[in-house]
């Protein structure tokens, strides 16, 4: 078993870069690999209570997140400083994840077999 | 004579909405778009940007993109439209520049 | 007013083609009347017939196909930017000496001059961009 | 070493296409070994056959095709993100009711496990990015 | 005849846009329209002297951008604050342009007919 | 167990290499690759990112793409090398990371 993390940087619906890397997530849990998820500079934005696309005509992506644990991704993390930078809090997002610190990322990352950042 | 300033990238990962805003004068409006919206946030970052900001142009932001990313809470003085809004606002300026 | 809109953005990883066609359809609903909507760049590969989009996805080729059709709209597709990403209808293939066309009825693929053409007809242009 | 590269960005748009191909040529010289290349989001555009490049650019898709022909590389196109954008082998044509597929050789149209297989067995991966 | 203004936003070879808008403005001039051709934020690094991009494989726009005048296209500009973010100066550049302050930008914006920034 | 952060964006329009700065610690290497070299330039907004970075990682620029963009005049610490050498610090580092 391997340790895949993803960078999940952008935000949504801009540009098609958030859902590409949840493609990577979910494919990566059915190969039953360990996996690191970790929304960080704008893609905390993709963690945001009360998506409504249906204006834009996108696709809202909010239930393959709520989904995460039961196709076993449990490790979801939202750096701390990117969610500061914006002004939002755990209060505003719509999935449970853990906070990570800077120096939590990067031990994430040096623990990581591969990383992928989207 | 006045321009339209659309910006659609995030002001936390491009420099669009920095350069809209040292660009646009008196009477000119900015309309924030797609990824643009972001600058429409209550954030230290978008205050810093905003204070070089020239006073007399009017912000707005598009309605459909702030409701598909449920922006929390919104900056004072920005107007939100919609697309009959984004038309409307493209005729009454003369011309308009996109900042992607 | 008489409006003209450029398209640059790629319609499957960017936004701003779907943007442009709300702004088209909300600028007819007011009574305007577009002169020409211009492909360039990334934004030529709307042009593709060939594109299949998942099921629960909108598909945003048929969509602006559809509407160019409904109302007749002068949609044009950058010659120079089709080539390069494959693009091309029956007479570009046959010149290239390629195996197929893969353009989508409503679009016509023409040079540059043709948004020169439009900014000098118009009234107002606007870009969605990449 | 085994190593395996993902590249995401748009071979005409962006230089990413481009980096890929130099490092994996730079890789080869080395000693090294490609388990695989795969091609995810807009850089599924490299598997176009019908893609025309002006005579005095480089033709970035002609040269991955050769690059992979001549070392007989596992070059995978990720199926959702060809569907999507429109390149399609003659299954995939045939399946979708499509009348041509445009898949240059060389390159095979997979699922995303192929990346993550690509993952499981290669020493190094390094992505190529949008 | 009608003002038709570019601004070039984008640094080269890392992503198409220059060279789409330089192409833009060539297309312009073909019609004999009033061109401006403004270089800013990142299109400053466009005119900077001694491009050598054979060893990735990109083509050098420089002799198109030395033919401008040839073509009608005279009203050069770069932004100076550009330039000075990036500690760069006239000697630097490979083309003649007129130096223009933020001001003249968004004057040059105002009395233009058709803007497209790429 | 280190990382190579490989970096294509520009520091003047992407968050890429500030990101990548921050999350680089002890041992690891940055590569500035593609537009991600003009974070190679020595200018003022780059000493500010500069500042906070990990003293112990190391800069890379890929002169393939330094050559292409004839950059001015690089900062100091910082070493040139070709696609050999990038392929080299790929295989030196246990993974790598692409901020784009």
């Amino acid at each position: 078993m391997k340790t895949l993390t993803f960078l999940s940087r952008q935000a949504p619906f801009g540009t098609s870069n958030a859902k590409a890397c949840l493609d990577m997530v979910l494919a990566s849990a059915v190969f039953e690999q360990r996996v690191n998820y970790i929304f960080m500079d704008e893609g905390v934005w993709q963690l945001v209570r009360g998506h409504e696309p249906a204006g834009i005509h996108a696709k809202n992506t909010m239930a393959a997140l709520q989904a995460l644990e039961l196709y076993g991704v449990e490790n979801v993390f939202a750096l701390e400083e990117s969610l500061t930078e914006r002004n939002l809090s755990l209060a505003h997002l719509q999935i449970p994840v853990r906070l990570c610190t800077r120096a939590e990322l990067s031990s994430l990352i040096k623990t990581s077999d591969v990383v992928t950042a989207l | 004579m006045s321009t339209l300033h659309i910006v659609s990238s995030s002001p936390f990962d491009s420099n669009a909405f920095s350069s809209a805003l040292k660009t646009a004068s008196q009477g000119d409006a900015i309309l924030l778009i797609e990824n643009g919206v972001y600058a429409a946030v209550d954030a230290l970052q978008i205050d810093n940007l905003m204070s070089g900001a020239m006073p007399d142009v009017t912000h707005y932001v598009l309605s459909e993109d702030v409701d598909a990313r449920a922006l929390p809470r919104l900056r004072n003085n920005i107007a939100k439209v919609d697309y009959a809004g984004f038309v409307a606002l493209v005729c009454q300026h003369h011309n308009s520049v996109s900042w992607n | 007013m008489i409006i003209s809109v450029m398209v640059t953005g790629s319609p499957v990883s960017q936004q701003s083609a779907q943007t442009a066609l709300s702004f088209c359809q909300a600028a007819l609903s007011a009574g305007h009347q577009i002169y020409r909507v211009f492909f360039y760049e990334d934004a030529v590969q709307l042009g593709s017939a060939l594109n299949v989009a998942p099921q629960d996805e909108r598909n945003l080729n048929a969509a602006w196909s559809e509407f160019v059709k409904q109302y007749e709209l002068d949609a044009v597709i950058c010659v120079a930017s089709a080539l390069k990403r494959g693009i091309l209808n029956d007479s570009e293939a046959s010149r290239y000496q390629k195996p197929a066309a893969n353009l989508a009825e409503g679009f016509d693929i023409s040079g540059l001059g043709q948004w020169v053409d439009a900014c000098l007809n118009s009234d107002r242009v606007v870009s969605f961009g990449a």
